[in-house]
């Protein structure tokens, strides 16, 4: 990543992790800077590496599906989704379309969680803890309708292969608390994007940092709202039957690709998410939620590509005659956005650096997985980015 | 008597994350950040620095890359301390340790932090709502006040 | 420039209301005395009117999270079956599989929202008589079998023959 | 009579001075909480109830090549924090000469430069010393000198000094020029202060300097610098939670912990003293006059909080024309004042 000249400018290393205020997550970033300005930057991030992938090599589906959810707290729900979806397209399982709109609903609602998320911790490493705590207290409603929607505020664990569980269908009463909690999340979400964006203190410290630009984004594979925010129009979205059919939405491009634009990125698409929900809950079907009238049995190679919060999630495997995984790979957004941002914190200030990582919202519990055993030289060694290029299969 | 006291009306907590899914870290976060729970309503302040932490809240099962910044941290604590394993992750390994059965756990994670440090109070959920979570914080802080 | 003075002329008159009266504010104080009461519970995670009892979640509980206790009172579902134990879940040993839901033969079976759910069961009505009428909608024979595999002598009578 | 109002004065005041200041913290915080549409802390809890605590934890020996040193540098900036409020009563006129602004300046500088010392004496746990094998991971750029953030803070708290500070200074001089003395006392006098005999009725007929118009851009100056000598939001580019988490003071543990805090507390209060002796005549003096200097010495910790509940926190790339700005305000204040 870096060029050879930028060796004899760096002066000295600051590295920030494991354990940090700022990261949250277990990583760790080797910031090179010369007189606080970042020169070249290192992202590792193996801490967080469990082995899921491994793990599920021979179980039951059913239950290795569980533990797709465990890949991470905050895109839980599109985990267990696109792994269901994936096993479901190979074995031609019929799903009821209440089914989908129910996940769809769920996935929605979790880009708004995971998005005011994004935004709150956003703020709290510029330091303005009030606004933070202002999208705290906006993603508390979210909280509380997925609470009201599936039992859980954060693992929802709502689909299920056939349907979803049945404890996560929304009856009547549910429909309607559930509108009425948007409505209100809507408009206080507009007033708040006005104020920040409005904001000159905040927009100057955002400008003009992180910059990262559209030959860039594809170069290192930026995915979702961090492609999108450099100019890259794609969004699995606009593909994916269960939303392409249903519903309508605009897919939010802006052209600046700083942090500001990603920032604002990720305001706007809330307001889709909120128009998808509402649609959503206004078109759905009148049926049972769930088949469970399906066989497992052998499957070949089956994919499946969603769009989480953060951006293209990829979930393959093929089962055995008595539906045994073999196989699983799951690939998610995180780990190519964040190899962008080791560029485009370059040539920023030292504290800069750090919002710019976090602006790409990178989450690290499933980037984990590159760690490589090469069983010859018998030692662990890290993918360096270029090989991640070289291994990750993009298909724009 | 001033010494419990003072330990009883400032608490500060550090939180560390040692591997888990990052959900009971969000509902942490929630605890902490969002005005709903605030958790410094409760006298107790977050802190990211070691030396300042009185409670030590970890989340995860302890990965192996984790194991000995847990351990560091642990010491660089000024007693007395207390440890919070929170998550059924953090107490017993969760899905990492248990969900394999007869094809035998993840190689990459040591387990519970049980394993690794003592561990004063275990608070239960995958994840734990924000609410256990205070509510588990406010019941051990006698616990802190009295020792030493 | 001038939108930033604006929300400071409006900022400035709705935070001295909040910094002197504690105007809006949103911490909820019930939840603060429920929390400082020590009232806070586990949500509930067994739906005692939607339990036949038999026994599927605590045997297939990999960590065996899941204890049958038996009912002071037995209760009587159908003609022939009557409950007598049920289950009690520990959430300091479990590690949410979701094995208990997934297994449990009213979910499985009928697919109806089963009577146990690790996180919250949620609240929903269940006529069991009723429902133990109806035919198992469940296609998948190996599927059935295993469960089946899992309920206790009685249950497995109730299942199989009607 | 002088001697006995001379001991008096140098014991009470600073104790008063200490006493306050515990409060400082919980009623920011207060306020920033209920910005913030929650409960917050209780008033006592991050000033009063957080020193004691620490006085009673385990001692533990900083990392540090010189720990003793580093322990002690928040007890000289605590003794510093005194020295500078008893220059301002005028029990103290023309003792050894040194209850002038410039001596309260100067002091000032050494203050902020403790934190220099601190940063460099600071080993923490938390950034170089997290054991992680990451050496070994491929970083192109191999065998680079290693920074602890405390070393990035120290650099940091060169270039807020340098340059950040200049807006007290401009502060601190615009009653110098305005009044035409550089006592501290003297400036309070041609406000109005009487230094023999002066009760609370006495302050309605003071002439505050902050009511015209160089000493409002005089004040502005003052509070901006208040805030830079703070390390308070949105200057608080030397310990921001962002990258360096704490900064110079990573390693206080226990009862150094607790000096450093009341350290802080000290200044908050101190500096928001000389302020209210400077721009509105009331110099801290024994007797019921001392009421309304405490609480007028609220102001600039209640402004403070307000402001750092609405900024982020300012890398250098906003800090320097934001200081520059407040510099050339405070000299259009002393421009007003020579005409
Ligand atoms: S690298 Fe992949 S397959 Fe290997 S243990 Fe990690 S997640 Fe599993
Ligand atoms: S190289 Fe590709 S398939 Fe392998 S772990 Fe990485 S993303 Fe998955
Ligand atoms: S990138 Fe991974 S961890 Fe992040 S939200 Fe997507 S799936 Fe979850
Ligand atoms: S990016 Fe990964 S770690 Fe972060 S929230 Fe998503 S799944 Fe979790
Ligand atoms: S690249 Fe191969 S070894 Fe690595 S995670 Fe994927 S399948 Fe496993
Ligand atoms: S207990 Fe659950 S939510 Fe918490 S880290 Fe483990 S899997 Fe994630
Ligand atoms: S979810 Fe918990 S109780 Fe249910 S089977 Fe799994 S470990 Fe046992
Ligand atoms: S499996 Fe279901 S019906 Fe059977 S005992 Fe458990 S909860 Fe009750």
């Amino acid at each position: 990543m870096a060029d050879v000249d930028r060796k004899d400018r760096a002066e000295v290393e600051v590295p920030l992790g494991m354990v940090h205020s700022a990261l949250l997550e277990p990583f760790r970033i080797r910031l090179f800077v010369d007189d606080e300005v970042v020169v070249d930057a290192e992202i590792t991030y193996d801490t967080a590496h469990r082995g899921i992938e491994r793990m599920m090599e021979g179980m039951p589906v059913q239950k290795g599906l569980i533990l797709t959810e465990r890949i991470c707290g905050i895109c839980s729900h599109i985990h267990i989704w696109n792994g269901t979806r994936m096993v479901e397209r190979g074995l031609g399982i019929e799903v009821p379309q209440r089914a989908h709109h129910i996940r769809v609903i769920g996935n929605e609602m979790e880009r708004l969680h995971s998005h005011l998320l994004y935004l709150g911790h956003a703020f709290e490493i510029l330091g303005h803890e009030t606004f933070s705590m202002r999208c705290f207290m906006f993603r508390e409603p979210v909280q509380n309708m997925l609470f009201f929607l599936s039992g859980n505020r954060v693992h929802y664990t709502i689909p299920v292969i056939g349907g979803i569980r049945p404890r996560c269908d929304i009856d009547k009463d549910k429909k309607q608390t559930l509108l009425a909690m948007l409505k209100s999340l809507d408009e206080e979400l507009k007033a708040f994007g006005n104020r920040v964006i409005n904001d000159t203190l905040i927009v100057s410290r955002i400008k003009d940092i992180g910059y990262l630009s559209k030959e860039d984004a594809i170069k290192y594979g930026a995915l979702g709202p961090n492609m999108r925010a450099s100019g890259v129009n794609f969004d699995w979205r606009i593909k994916v039957p269960e939303y392409k059919d249903n519903f309508d939405f605009e897919v939010i491009v802006r052209e600046g690709g700083t942090v500001l634009d990603r920032v604002a990125c990720r305001l706007f698409e809330c307001l889709e998410s909120i128009k998808i929900i509402k649609q959503a809950l206004e078109t759905l079907p009148d049926e049972e939620p769930i088949n469970v009238g399906y066989e497992l049995g052998r499957m070949g190679y089956s994919t499946s590509y969603n769009e989480a919060a953060r951006g293209e999630i990829y979930d393959s495997c093929s089962l055995d005659d008595l539906g045994r995984i073999q196989s699983y790979i799951n690939r998610t957004p995180s780990m190519s956005s964040l190899s962008a941002m080791e560029v485009s914190c370059i040539g920023d200030h030292l504290t800069d650096a750090t919002i710019t990582i976090v602006s790409c919202d990178p989450c690290l519990t499933c980037t984990n997985r590159v760690t490589v055993v090469d069983e010859n030289k018998d030692k662990e060694y890290i993918l360096e980015p270029e090989d991640i290029r070289r291994l990750a299969r993009r298909k724009i | 008597m001033l010494k419990e006291i003072s330990r009883k009306n400032a608490i500060h907590i550090m939180l560390v994350y040692t591997g888990g899914c990052n959900g009971c870290d969000i509902e942490i976060v929630n605890a902490v950040l969002s005005p709903f729970y605030d958790i410094e309503q409760y006298k107790v302040i977050l802190t990211w620095n070691p030396r300042e932490a009185d409670i030590l809240a970890v989340t995860g099962p302890v990965t192996k890359k984790m194991e000995p910044a847990l351990k560091e941290i642990y010491a660089a604590i000024p007693e007395p301390k207390l440890v919070a394993a929170i998550g059924s992750c953090a107490i017993n390994g969760g899905p990492y340790a248990n969900l394999g059965g007869d094809l035998g756990s993840s190689d990459q994670i040591v387990g519970g932090v049980s394993k690794v440090i003592p561990v004063d109070a275990n608070i239960p959920g995958c994840p734990p709502r924000p609410e256990d979570v205070l509510q588990a914080v406010v019941s051990v802080v006698p616990l802190l006040a009295k020792k030493r | 420039m001038r939108n930033m003075f604006i929300f400071m002329l409006k900022g400035a008159y709705d935070n001295i209301g909040r910094i002197i009266f504690a105007k809006d504010r949103k911490t909820s104080i019930q939840m603060r005395n429920k929390i400082l009461a020590g009232q806070v519970t586990y949500p509930k995670t067994v739906n005692e009117d939607a339990c036949i009892g038999c026994g599927a979640c605590a045997n297939i509980c990999p960590v065996d999270a899941i204890d049958m206790e038996l009912l002071k009172k037995p209760v009587k579902i159908t003609k022939s079956y009557v409950k007598e134990k049920h289950p009690v879940f520990n959430p300091l040993k479990c590690m949410y599989c979701f094995q208990c839901h997934d297994n449990c033969p009213i979910f499985a079976f009928y697919g109806m929202p089963a009577a146990i759910h690790p996180r919250h069961v949620g609240d929903f009505d269940i006529n069991l008589a009723e429902l133990l009428q109806q035919p198992i909608v469940m296609k998948d024979k190996k599927e059935i079998d295993a469960i089946v595999a899992l309920l206790d002598e009685k249950a497995k009578k109730l299942m199989t023959e009607g | 009579m002088e001697a006995k109002e001379f001991v008096l004065t140098t014991i009470f005041i600073p104790v008063v001075a200490f006493i306050v200041s515990t409060w400082i913290p919980g009623i920011m915080r207060k306020i920033q909480a209920r910005i913030q549409l929650r409960i917050g802390p209780p008033i006592l809890t991050p000033g009063f109830w957080a020193v004691l605590k620490f006085i009673y934890k385990e001692r533990i020996e900083p990392v540090s090549p010189f720990p003793r040193l580093y322990h002690s540098l928040p007890l000289i900036g605590l003794f510093l924090m005194f020295f500078i409020i008893l220059l301002t009563t005028p029990a103290w006129v023309d003792v050894l000469g040194l209850t002038t602004l410039v001596a309260v300046a100067g002091l000032m500088k050494v203050e902020e430069m403790l934190y220099i010392f601190m940063g460099n004496l600071s080993r923490s746990i938390m950034s170089v010393r997290m054991p992680y094998p990451d050496q070994v991971k491929g970083a192109i750029l191999k065998g680079n000198a290693r920074r602890f953030f405390e070393q990035v803070s120290a650099i940091r708290t060169f270039k807020l000094i340098s340059i950040g500070s200049f807006p007290l200074y401009i502060g601190l001089f615009v009653p110098a020029v305005v009044t035409g003395t550089i006592s501290i006392v003297g400036v309070a006098v041609y406000q109005g202060f009487n230094t023999t005999s002066f009760a609370i009725s006495d302050i309605f007929s003071l002439k505050p300097l902050l009511w015209s118009i160089p000493g409002v851009l005089g004040a502005i100056s003052y509070f901006i610098g208040y805030l830079v000598i703070l390390n308070e939001y949105p200057f608080s580019i030397m310990h921001t939670k962002a990258d360096v988490i704490e900064g110079p003071t990573l390693e206080y543990a226990a009862w150094a912990r607790a000096s450093y805090y009341l350290m802080r507390e000290a200044t908050m209060f101190v500096m928001s003293s000389v302020f209210v002796t400077l721009y509105f005549g009331i110099p801290p003096v024994l007797g019921w006059a001392l009421i309304p200097h405490v609480l007028l010495a609220m102001i600039l910790p209640v402004a403070a909080a307000v402001v750092s509940a609405f900024t982020p926190v300012l890398t250098f790339k906003q800090i320097y024309p934001l200081s520059l700005g407040f510099t050339a305000l405070g000299i259009v204040g002393i421009i007003f004042a020579i005409l």
